[in-house]
Formats: C-alpha cells, structure tokens, sequence
C-alpha cells in the first residue's frame, strides 16, 4: 500500500499539496481533475518520479524514494506515452517481461490476450511506433502496462485518445483486473462519468489540493465545496440564506429561488448558503401527468430559453417563473421526443429536496449558475 | 508534402552545396597531373604500402573501438550526472581539437617522462616508436571529440524514457543498455564514422610518438607525409588517393550497415 | 624591395638574425617561410613562389636541380658534420660509435629514404662495419631533421646518431660526441639558390651575396655552424662533400 | 471551399477511401470515427499534408498541393499538438500572427481574449512549453490555431485531454466562430457526443471508408450500417426476419424478438434483416403508470440482469422473458433512484416502434449484441 | 528522480571519465619542466607573437563563420532534399577529415594549378603565401565537419514542426529561419565550437598553403611548429599554453553565451 504524508511538490510556480493520502493494497482509486490541476504532478510524485518539497511517500512502510523504481514494481502509462521509438509495436510490448525475463510462453499467451483485447492485430506488427494513430499509441502504451502483471497500476488518462466503445471495454477489465488479481489501481482522468463508472474511491483534485475523497455517490450527491461542484458541472447553483428549520429536519432557503431541502447540515436560521443540484436530478414533470409526492415540494413553474442537443440526450435551459434563476436539466432524447418541446414553451420543473445539496459558501460568493453560454 | 520551396529559397540551399561539392571535386581532380603510372604500379606492389594500409586501418579501427569505449560512459556521465568541475572537464575535453596534433604528439610524449608514464613504462607499455604507440596517440587525438559528441547525442535523449525502462523493471544499467544506448545509435554511429575518419587520415601525433619506421610504425599518412617531405609529390599523390578510396570504401560500408534498423 | 625566402627549420636563428640586420642595412625586407625542405620544394615547384631556397641539406638542392626549380650557381651557407647526440651528461657513458651497439641502448635517427641525416647515418654505420650490430638499437625513424634533434631532449632515446650542431639548438639538454676524423665518410652542407622562377633575381642574388659574405658567416658561425671549408676539413678530413648514398639493398 | 474527388491514400498498409467529399465554405463537418479510422491520415490528406496515392482534393476549385502551405488558409491543430519547443507559450500562439504580420495591437486584443476563454492566464508566461500540462499544451496548440482569425480551422481531436467544463465552453465557442465568423470548421473527433452537441455535418469514417454523411438526427437514428451503429454503441441490435407489412404501412418482424417497427424501407417480406435500437431509446414503464399509446406496440416483460452507474444514470440490462435477448437501456439517474431498482427486479420495457431501425444485414451477420461485459 | 544508480553502473560511468580527465591533465602537466620563465617572458614580450594570436583569432573565426555559412544551407539540403547522387555527395564530405592536412594543403595547392584555380586567381584572389590562403586552408579543414554536424542536427528535427509553421502563414524560407534553425540552435553552436577549435590548431594545410612567415602569415600553431622543428621546445611549450589558454578562454565565452536561452 501507498501513502503519501504531508506531501508538497513545487514545480517551477505550481505549488502542490499538503496531500495526505493513503490507497489500500487492492484498492482502485481514481483522481479526478481539471486540466492543470496537478495530477500528473501527484501521480509521479506517489510513484517517487519527482522530489516532494516536503512530506514523503511509503510503499509498504518503506520510503518510495529509496526503493530503486525497478524494485517497486508499479507499471505506469503514462500521459505522453514515453513509446521506445526504438522498439517495434511487439518489443515495445514485451519489453517489461523481457527486462523482469517472464516466462516468454507465457508472456506470449499475455501478448495475444491483450493484443485481442485492446483491438491491436493490425498494429502489432508494425516496425514503427511513429506510424501509429493517436489511440494506437495509447493502446500499445496501456499494452506495456499491462503485459507484466504489475501488482500496481498507475493510469495517466488511458482512454483520452480512445472510442466509446473501446474505452468502455477497457474500463470493465481494469475493474476486473482490480477485482479479480487484486491489483492496485490508480487511475488518473478528467472525465467525470468515468471516474463514477470505475466505482471505486474518488479523489477530486483542484488547483494542486485534494478537495475530496470519497465514493461516487457522495462526490455525486455532496460536493465538498464549490470549487467541486463547479468542475462536476453542477450548473444550477444558488446563493440562498436558511430561512426556516422544518419540523421534519428539512431547511427552507429563501433568495432567488425558494427552496426546501433535506440536507443534515446543522446551520443556524439566516446563514448565506450555496444550494446546488446537478441537471441530471432535475425533473421535468409531463403535462399529462399527476405530480408525485416527492416533487410536489420545490416545484416551479417556468419556460424554455434554450435547448442544446448532445445524441442520447438533451439540455434545456429554463427561466422560472416569478424569479431571476435559470436553471439547467437534461432530458433523455426519447422524452424529448415525446414531448415536442421547443423554446419559448411552458413547462413544469422540480427539483427535489433529497436531490439538493447545501454548502456554507465558504471559499468565496458563489457565482449564480455556469451557463453553457458563457465560453 | 511537396516542400513547395519557392525558387530563391531552394537555390539558397542548392547553390552552397553545389559550390562545396565542386570544390571538393576540384580538390581531388587537381591531383590528376601529378599521377603518374609507373609510380602507381611501383607503389602498389611495394610490400610495405600494403604494411601501413593494414597498420592503419587496423590502428585507426582499435583507436577508435577503445575511444568509444571510454566515450560512451565517459559521455552519459557528462550528459546525466552532475558534479563539482563539470564544467572545467566539459572544457579541458577541447584540448585535443584545439591542439594541433603534433604538439599533442609532443604533450604525449612529455606526458610519459612523467612519474604516472614511467609507471606505465615500468608495466611493459613502451608507447614511444611502437605500434602501441600508433594507437595512443591516435586514440588521443580523437577521444574526446567522441565524448563531445556522444554527451550531445545522450543529452538529446529525454530521460523519461529511462524513467518509464526502470519502472518496467529494468537496472539502471539495463536501462542504459536497452533503452539509452540504441536511441543513441545515429550518434554513436556519426562519432564513429567522424573519428575513424579522424584516425586514419591522422599523423601528426602518431608520427611524433611512434615515428615512421617502414612496415613497422609507418601508417599511410606518415608515408604521405613522408613522400611529401622527401619532395616525391607523384608518390604523394598515389598515397593521397589509395587512402581516400581505401577510406570512403570502410566509411560507405559503415553508413550501408549502420543505415540499417537493427 | 622585398624577397621570400623559403628555408629549412634548421637554420631558422641565424636566418632570422641575417634578415633583420639586412633590412637595417640595406632597407630590403627579407620574407622567410620556415618548414620541411621538402615541403618548402613541393610549395615552390607547385606555385612558383619564392626566391631563394635554403634546404637543410644538399640532398633537396639536387632534388631541386632535377625539377629544374633553381637557377644554377648554388652557394654553400655552412656544413653539417655526423655526430652522436647524448643527453647532457651522457647517462649512458657514449664515448664512441662502438657504444652505440651496446645492447640495449635506444638510439635514434633520422628516417634515411628521405633525410639526409639519416641517410649519411647509415652510410657511417656501414663505413664502419657498426650497421648490422648498431641496428636493433635503432628505435625510431623519424622523419625529420628537427624531430631527430628533439629526440633527446623530449627523452625517447640514449643517443642520436645526427649532425654536430643538433648540440648548438638544445645547449641545454644535449651534449655533442664528435667521431674521430677517420670514421667520418661523408659530410653535408646547408646549400642556398635562387629560384628559376623569382622574378626579383637580382634582390635574391644580393641577399645570397649577404649570406655568404662575412657578416653572413658570422652570423652562422656564432649559432654554431662551421661556415668554412678548412675548419671541417680539420673534423673530417677525407670525407666527400655532398652527394649521396645508395642505401644497401637489404635495408628495410 | 474544399472538395475530395476520389481521393485514395495509402500508408503503409493502410487503405483510405475512395472518398469523395465536398465542405462548402462555412460548414462546420465533424469527422467522427473510432481508433484508428484513418481520421488524421483524412485530415492531412485534405488539407494537401499527404500525398494521395490517387484522386485530388480541391480547395476553391485549384489543386490544394499546387498551392503553397502559407496560401492556403487553414488553421490547423494537429492530434501531436506540434508546439514549438524553442518558443514560450506566448510567441506559440502569436506564431501565426508574426509571420503573417497582422496589426500587433489586434493581436494582442485577440491573445487576451483567447487566454481568457482557454483559461491560459498561468501557463501563458511560460518560457518553456515542456513544462505544460498535457491539457494546457492542447489549449496553446488551439490557441495558436485560432489567433490569426483563420479562414479554414482543421482539428484533431482538440478536446480530448480536457475536462467536461471547459470541452463544453470551447465547443460552444466553435459553433460561434462558424455561425458568426463563417469560419469553416473540419473537427476530428472519438466522441459522438461531442459530434451530436456541435450541430453541424458528421462524416463517419471507419475502417479507412466514409460510411454515412448527414445530419446528426440523421445518424443518430438511422445508421447507414452495422459497422456505423456499432460504433454509435447501438447495444441492442438483433437478427429478425420480415414476416408481414402491415396495413398502416409498418413492419412485423420475427426472430428472437417479435418486433413491429415503423422503417419506411421497402423490404419483401421474408428478408434477414438487422433491427436496432439506442439504449437511450428503450423505455422503462414504471409499474405505477399506465402504458402510453406509442409505447405498446413492442412491450416485454423483463428481468434486471445487472446495472451499471456513470454518475448522470445507470445503464440496466434485462432480459426478455420467453426469449433469449438481452437488452440494455439507460436510466436517468434520479429515476433509477426512484425507482429503487436491483438485479433481478422485474420490469416492463418498450421499444418504440419509430426509434427502431432496420438494415439489410448486407455487411456480415448481425451479432447479436454488444455487451459491456463482452471487454 | 534520483537516479538510484547502483554503485557497480556509477563506477563503470564515472570511471571512464575520471581517467580521461587524469590522462588530460597529465598531458597538461606534463610540460611543466619544459617550462622556462625566461622563454615565457622573451616570448610575451616579442611582437610577432601577437601579430601570430591576433591572425589565429581572426582566421579561424573568419574560417569558421564561412564554414557554417555554407554549412547550414548545405547541411539543411542534404537532411530534407532528395537528389541523385547524394549519398556521393555525403562520401565526399570526408574527404577533408580522412585526409592529413598537410595532404590536403597540397591538394588546395594543386587545384589552384587548375583552370577554375587560375580563374579565382585572375579575379584577383591569390591565396598562395596569404592571409587568404591562412583563411581558405582553415575553411577547407572544417567545412565538411560542420556540413556534417549540422545535417545531423537538421535531421533530429521533425519536418511537422516545418508543416505546422507553414500552414500558419510561413513561407519556405520563412518556417526555416523561425523554426527549423532556432530549433538546430544547440547543433550549431556545437559545430561552431568543434569547427572553432579545429580551426585555431589547424595547422598543416596552413603551412602548406600559406607558409610561416612570421608577422604575415604564421599562426600560433605554425609558430608552435616552427619552434619545434629548430627543436626549441620551451618556446614551443609557452606557445602551445598560449594556444590553449586563449582557446579555452574562447570556447568557454562562447558555450557561456550559447548556453542561455535566447
Ligand atoms: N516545471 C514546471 N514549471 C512550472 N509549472 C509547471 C511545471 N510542471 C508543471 N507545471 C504546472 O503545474 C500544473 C499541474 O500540472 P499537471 O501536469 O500535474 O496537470 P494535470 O492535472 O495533469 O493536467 P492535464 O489534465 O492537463 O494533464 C500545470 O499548470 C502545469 O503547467
Ligand atoms: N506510415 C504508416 N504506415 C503504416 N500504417 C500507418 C501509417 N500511418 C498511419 N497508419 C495507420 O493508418 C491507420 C489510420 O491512422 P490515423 O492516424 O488516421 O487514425 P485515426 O483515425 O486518426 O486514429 P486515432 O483516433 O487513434 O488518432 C492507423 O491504423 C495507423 O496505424
Ligand atoms: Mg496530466
Ligand atoms: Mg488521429
């Protein structure tokens, strides 16, 4: 197992951490981040690649460090790939069981299970990696990787030149590999529905400090701060004061909009909050249908301003009504379909109490609400 | 893509070239009145040419071998490690470069006077007037131009590379043999072929520390320089060219089997 | 005016000396390129430059005559006489050709297909039936008349079979062993003539007249030559002047 | 505007085309295909980079590889990225603007406008590119793309080492330039969603062929092959046989899943075809709400095989009772979670009639499905 | 990363490297006894030493600013050109290196016996006994080393970067003086120092072609020839410190102002 204690790394004028963090033997971890975060800065910080400013990194109990890397036993992809341009696509490969000298029949059975695996027949021949297609390379680095059956797994954006469909197999089987071998993973991305698909601890890391760590669901549901909830894209985000404690535990928040919510925090009455949700938990209630119980409590009536196609779904921008908020939810095509909607039409929205998160607005005024129109 | 020069700028690099080309070409034809037949039928059944073509490729072959040799550690040291006086060695490496060979010759030889040389001596390596000596000073001459180069070639090589080898399980001197070194191939093959070509057409040096003895320590140069001092330009001459063929002979089959992708 | 003067390293002091004081005297300026003499030929025959040719030793003279570079009329500027060359203090107690056989001594010499020195060498060898048992000492051949000089003092060898005035370059560190009279066969000269090809003839004639002349003798003299014929006569009395020596057969 | 006329390159073994293609000035063309696909070789290709081995690509009606590179117009992003190493992240992006000397004082207008729309203000006085982080170094090549105001904008892949937040501003920020600059945009992309958010033309390129050019309804819903809807991730795709038209013009198919679907395609009764449907488009009925008109025609009862989460939903896959199929559909988060479902949970799914699709399966048997835990 | 060398790889690195810097500073040192404080300080003080330091500075900066003036478009041509013929042209290149210099100074000798040599020398360039002649030898000597070096510079740097400059707007010549020759900036400097110093030993095409007279048309290495060969090795001792002194102090300004970042 790794740990990292009181670990600061300074580059040129990116100054990161403290981090303190620990991943379990068997573990798959995911670090999650914006573009310049600092995660690749971490990650070779864990695997002793780059000298800490302060603090240090175990393995096993022992200094990181002082552990010559070959001994240390972590295969790691990293962002730039770092191909042997020297190599062919196979020796490129193979080269870790050849250093580590693997049994070569087994290394072989390995080399075609992951050659069929990551869909690399054609390539596999090719004398020079310089010819390969940006997700060749990505694949043969993964390929690398992989082939020695490292006891750790350290993956810089894997998929990010990557299809779909690829990427979505190769999610599965390091889930399995994680699973099944026991190999410690830790997976590094920017693309938040991966970081949640790969089930396992999240770590969201923003402007060179862990934010947060915890499992999909309660990254999903509870932002540990705005900075969070910005980057996951939660775009409807409001600045409310507590105006009420309900009998039955929940919050009501007045300001723009009027809110109840049923989040646990204990903040006293006229406490300014930042009171968020994500698109995806918005509801959108049908004309024809009756309104369910639990979304009766914030419901609003409102109109559509704006409405952005993305294939599976869509985006519908809407103003409420009586109120200066937009807010933003996404509805899946065959809905949309259904119910013809086109911009300037009047709909009925909810967004439910259990879905609401609230946050002392601590690191700063929270801005309304991202809007897609602002880039 | 069509390099789409427009014409000034493709002349702009064609024309210096054509002029260096010709003036090299006009550098080996101006020898053409000063050939004689007889002189080349003398020569080339004169059994000592054929002592100092062997004594200097195989002088030139093993100064160069024993220069790589200490020039490719000696270069990714240089190139990776860092430590007091880098620097003052990185400049004392010019020393042969600047210094015209027969003053090395001479700084070889005075070099041997001292107590580190008479050591030497006293271990059965007689330099002065041997084939050995040949060697030395050939080596001398072109060591460091070889550790210049092959420092370059490794610095030119990012270290990630050794990173990534090292993390895949390699040693540190695993890494260096798999990963380093063939990227440096081009290098290693350019400084080869610069310093062969160095060694062979080489004599100020050799001749000061090993003398010219016939069929003993006289390599082609010396032969040439000889034939040259003895005012016998036709024997020159026939010298001049049996060495540059014999050279871009040994030099083209270098760069056929370098060329290749191992 | 001024002449170009190709010469022989060897005599470079004097030379250099003379030169100077012949532009005081005669307001001429007197250009002197220095090197292997023959080089300097190659240089003369292959851009028709110079003047004057000052060879190190009569056996270019001749080579020259043969190109018909030179105008005739060539002058003797000083004599050159075979001697043993020791380090000073004589180490290695040489009193005499015979010591030169010794086993195990390290002697060197000039390379004799090419300079002169090394050629008469041999021949003094051979005159003196010391060739077949002096030549394992030999060690090197060099390939010049000042490389045969600087032998002793750079430490390669024991001895140096060379000209007497090796001595007077490297005062120093070397020490000369004259040969007796009687084992001397032959003996060479620093010879000077005026280019074929000089187009300022008459300038080069004057400057050569200068060399010779008393001054010039002085001059030469001071620097260690013997400039005149009765005093090498004194060291070598029957020896032929100039020419040369047809190595023997089996030498290689 | 540029035109392919049987274009055919070939790279080593690799085989493009024939393509003919033709961008009208101001169109914005997404080149959507998986790994591999040949979308760079295309992309260079087009823009004169590569020689073809057959065919000519026009631009304005001349011959692109008779027009010096610096005539021609065209911004280009390449997938490497390509920065100059020797010149600090300002002098990159103003590359473009020096060597065509345009006004200084507009260029710096337009640097400071790009530096806050890419969220470049750190990295921006950095003397050494090296140092970027993989996403920053992708926003420098974009920025460096766009600062001369191009005429013609070719990228590859230019979001793919960015984060969800700042992927949606720039493609925001693309279809501006096309709509309002008239810019025409040639944008290479692995990401379907991206490819149906930018709104304009999609070209699928697979296997070295364009497969289908149209509109992203168009592709979306009618994929010209299997190839195509496989890599749509169409997951649920069956071998059915035409068993009789029906009177209102619309099909019943038979096979491991009795259908009715609404394709227009003019197919004998009798005919193997291979029908699909988006997971999108598969609808879960909730067991307290009656079944809506359009929904009952191709009704199963179904039990939940396994579930998988990504955060904004869940993908469920269920099996058909009395039939051997399998199907996978999506769920928007909020109703999975009020719907509170579990693996072998029964439910009740429909497949609309009019999302179906219907191919000749003229490419090869249909397979039978992809699943996820195919990888 | 430190660099977690394992001590048997850190010694067969730094090994090599340390007797290279013990042999060279042996041969540094060892003329010491030859040195002689009275030579020193005749030598100092005389005129021609000058005249023989200020004409080895000028001509072999001339010599080598010429050589990569040809060298750079010559050397650009032969990395992205393809011509018949050129693998010739590449043989030819070592034409200057495989041969004694002496050799060479002839072969320059004899070309200007011919037609092309007696045009250059009817436009009123005589080269023969002249500072010109210093200048041509000095550039015949390491016009190919620098054609060669900065080919292979040229050739490290990928022509996409070239592509890229040019779709943004760059003309031909344009992506080559902004991109490509920045970018080959470490190369050029590195033949710069290599030609450099070569060119301030170079000494036997020199006298070949130029001779020695003192004042006129003698470098510091003919000077330094010239003493040994009248067999004075303490002056030859002082001139040869001089030379290496001045070299050094050359060699190291120039990696000094090289060295930053432009
Ligand atoms: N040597 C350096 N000098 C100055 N800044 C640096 C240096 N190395 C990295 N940085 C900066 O540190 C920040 C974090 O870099 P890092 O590569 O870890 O980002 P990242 O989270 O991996 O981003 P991405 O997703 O874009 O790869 C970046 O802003 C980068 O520019
Ligand atoms: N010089 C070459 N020799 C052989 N094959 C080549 C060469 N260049 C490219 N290829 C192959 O052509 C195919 C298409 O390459 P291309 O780079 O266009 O793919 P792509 O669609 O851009 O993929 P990606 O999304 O991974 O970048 C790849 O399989 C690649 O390996
Ligand atoms: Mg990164
Ligand atoms: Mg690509």
């Amino acid at each position: 197992m790794i740990r990292a204690e009181q670990l600061r790394i300074a580059c040129g004028d990116f100054r990161l951490g403290p981090v303190d963090l620990s991943i379990p033997a068997g573990s798959y971890l995911t670090l999650l981040g914006p573009s310049g975060a600092g995660k690749t800065i971490l990650l070779e910080a864990l695997m002793g690649l780059l000298k800490p400013a302060a603090g240090r990194v175990l393995l096993n109990g022992e200094e990181m460090a002082a552990q010559p890397p070959e001994r240390r036993n972590i295969a790691y992809l990293p962002q730039d790939l770092a191909l042997f341009p020297h190599l062919s696509v196979q020796d490129n490969i193979l080269f870790g069981s050849r250093v580590r000298r693997l049994d070569p029949a087994a290394s072989r059975d390995r080399l075609a299970e992951l050659v069929a695996m990551l869909d690399l027949e054609g390539p596999l021949t090719r004398r020079d990696i310089s010819t390969l297609s940006g997700g060749e390379k990505q694949r043969v680095a993964l390929a690398r990787a992989l082939l020695p059956n490292p006891q750790l797994l350290f993956l810089d954006e894997p998929h990010s030149a990557l299809d779909a469909g690829i990427t979505r197999q190769l999610q599965i089987k390091l889930r399995q590999i994680n699973r099944e071998l026991g190999v410690t993973i830790l997976h590094v991305t920017h693309d938040q529905e991966e970081a949640f698909m790969l089930g396992g601890q999240i770590a969201v890391l923003i402007d060179g400090r862990l934010q947060q760590l915890g499992s999909s669901d309660e990254i999903y549901y509870g932002p540990a701060n705005l900075s969070v909830a910005r980057f996951l894209r939660h775009q409807n985000i409001f600045s409310l004061t507590v105006a009420e404690r309900l009998p039955d535990g929940r919050m009501r928040l007045r300001g723009e909009l009027d809110l109840v919510c049923a989040s646990g925090r204990d903040l006293p009455v006229g406490t300014r909050v930042a009171v968020g949700i994500r698109n995806e938990e918005v509801t959108l209630i049908r004309p024809d249908r009756p309104v369910g119980d639990d979304l009766r409590d914030n419901l609003f009536a409102a109109v559509i301003v704006d409405i952005f196609g993305f294939g599976g779904y869509h985006t519908l921008v809407v103003k409420i009504r009586e109120s200066p908020a937009t807010i933003e939810l996404n509805l899946p095509n065959c809905a949309f379909r259904d119910l013809g909607l086109g911009t300037g039409d009047k709909v009925r929205i909810s967004l439910r109490a259990r879905s609401l998160w609230v946050l002392p607005p601590d690191d700063g005024e929270p801005r309304g609400q991202h809007s897609y129109m602002e880039g | 893509m069509t390099p789409h020069h427009n014409r000034a700028f493709r002349l702009a690099l064609v024309l210096p070239l054509g002029l260096l080309a010709g003036y090299f070409l006009l550098l080996l034809g101006g020898q053409a009145p000063y050939l004689n037949g007889s002189t080349l039928r003398a020569e080339l059944s004169s059994s000592t040419l054929l002592d100092a073509i062997r004594l200097s490729l195989v002088s030139a072959t093993i100064a160069t071998l024993a220069a790589l040799a200490f020039a490719v550690p000696a270069g990714y040291a240089l190139a990776r490690l860092n430590f007091p006086g880098k620097r003052l060695l990185d400049t004392l490496l010019d020393l042969p470069v600047v210094l015209t060979p027969v003053a090395l010759g001479t700084l070889i030889l005075m070099a041997l006077n001292t107590p580190p040389g008479r050591f030497l001596h006293s271990l059965g390596l007689t330099l002065p007037f041997t084939v050995a000596g040949v060697i030395a000073a050939q080596f001398t001459v072109v060591v460091a131009m070889a550790v210049r180069m092959l420092k370059a070639s490794f610095e030119e090589i990012s270290p990630r590379y050794e990173q990534v080898a090292r993390l895949l399980g390699c040693s540190a001197g695993g890494s260096f043999l798999r990963v380093t070194l063939p990227l440096a191939r081009r290098g290693i093959i350019a400084s080869f072929i610069l310093c062969w070509a160095r060694a062979i057409g080489e004599f100020g040096a050799t001749v000061m520390v090993a003398g010219t003895a016939r069929g003993q320590t006289a390599t082609l140069p010396s032969s040439i320089y000889l034939a040259m001092s003895a005012a016998d330009l036709s024997r020159a001459v026939v010298l001049i060219l049996i060495l540059i063929l014999i050279s871009f002979a040994v030099l083209f089959l270098v760069r056929l089997v370098g060329g290749r992708r191992p | 005016d001024e002449i170009t003067v190709f010469a022989g390293s060897a005599s470079q002091p004097p030379l250099e000396e003379l030169a100077a004081a012949y532009r005081q005297q005669t307001g001429n300026r007197v250009i002197l390129h220095f090197g292997g003499s023959g080089t300097m030929l190659n240089q003369i025959r292959l851009t028709g430059a110079g003047d004057l040719y000052i060879p190190g030793s009569p056996d270019f003279l001749s080579k020259a005559q043969r190109f018909q570079l030179l105008d005739p009329g060539a002058k003797i500027l000083a004599y050159l006489l075979p001697a043993i060359i020791v380090p000073k203090g004589n180490p290695a107690k040489i009193s005499g050709l015979n010591d030169l056989a010794r086993p195990g001594l390290r002697v060197g010499m000039a390379d004799p297909e090419g300079v002169c020195v090394g050629l008469y060498g041999v021949e003094l060898l051979a005159f003196n039936h010391q060739l077949e048992k002096v030549r394992p000492n030999l060690v090197g051949m060099v390939e010049s008349c000042a490389k045969a000089a600087a032998m002793i003092p750079l430490g390669q060898v024991d001895a140096v079979l060379g000209w007497r005035e090796f001595g007077s370059w490297n005062p120093a560190a070397s020490e000369v062993i004259l040969l007796r009279p009687e084992q001397i066969p032959r003996i060479a000269y620093i010879p000077a003539a005026v280019i074929r090809t000089s187009s300022r003839k008459r300038a080069a004639g004057d400057f050569l007249r200068f060399l010779t002349g008393p001054e010039g003798a002085a001059v030469f003299a001071r620097w260690g030559y013997i400039t005149d014929e009765t005093d090498i006569r004194r060291l070598a009395p029957q020896a032929t002047l100039g020419g040369e020596y047809p190595l023997p057969g089996d030498w290689q």
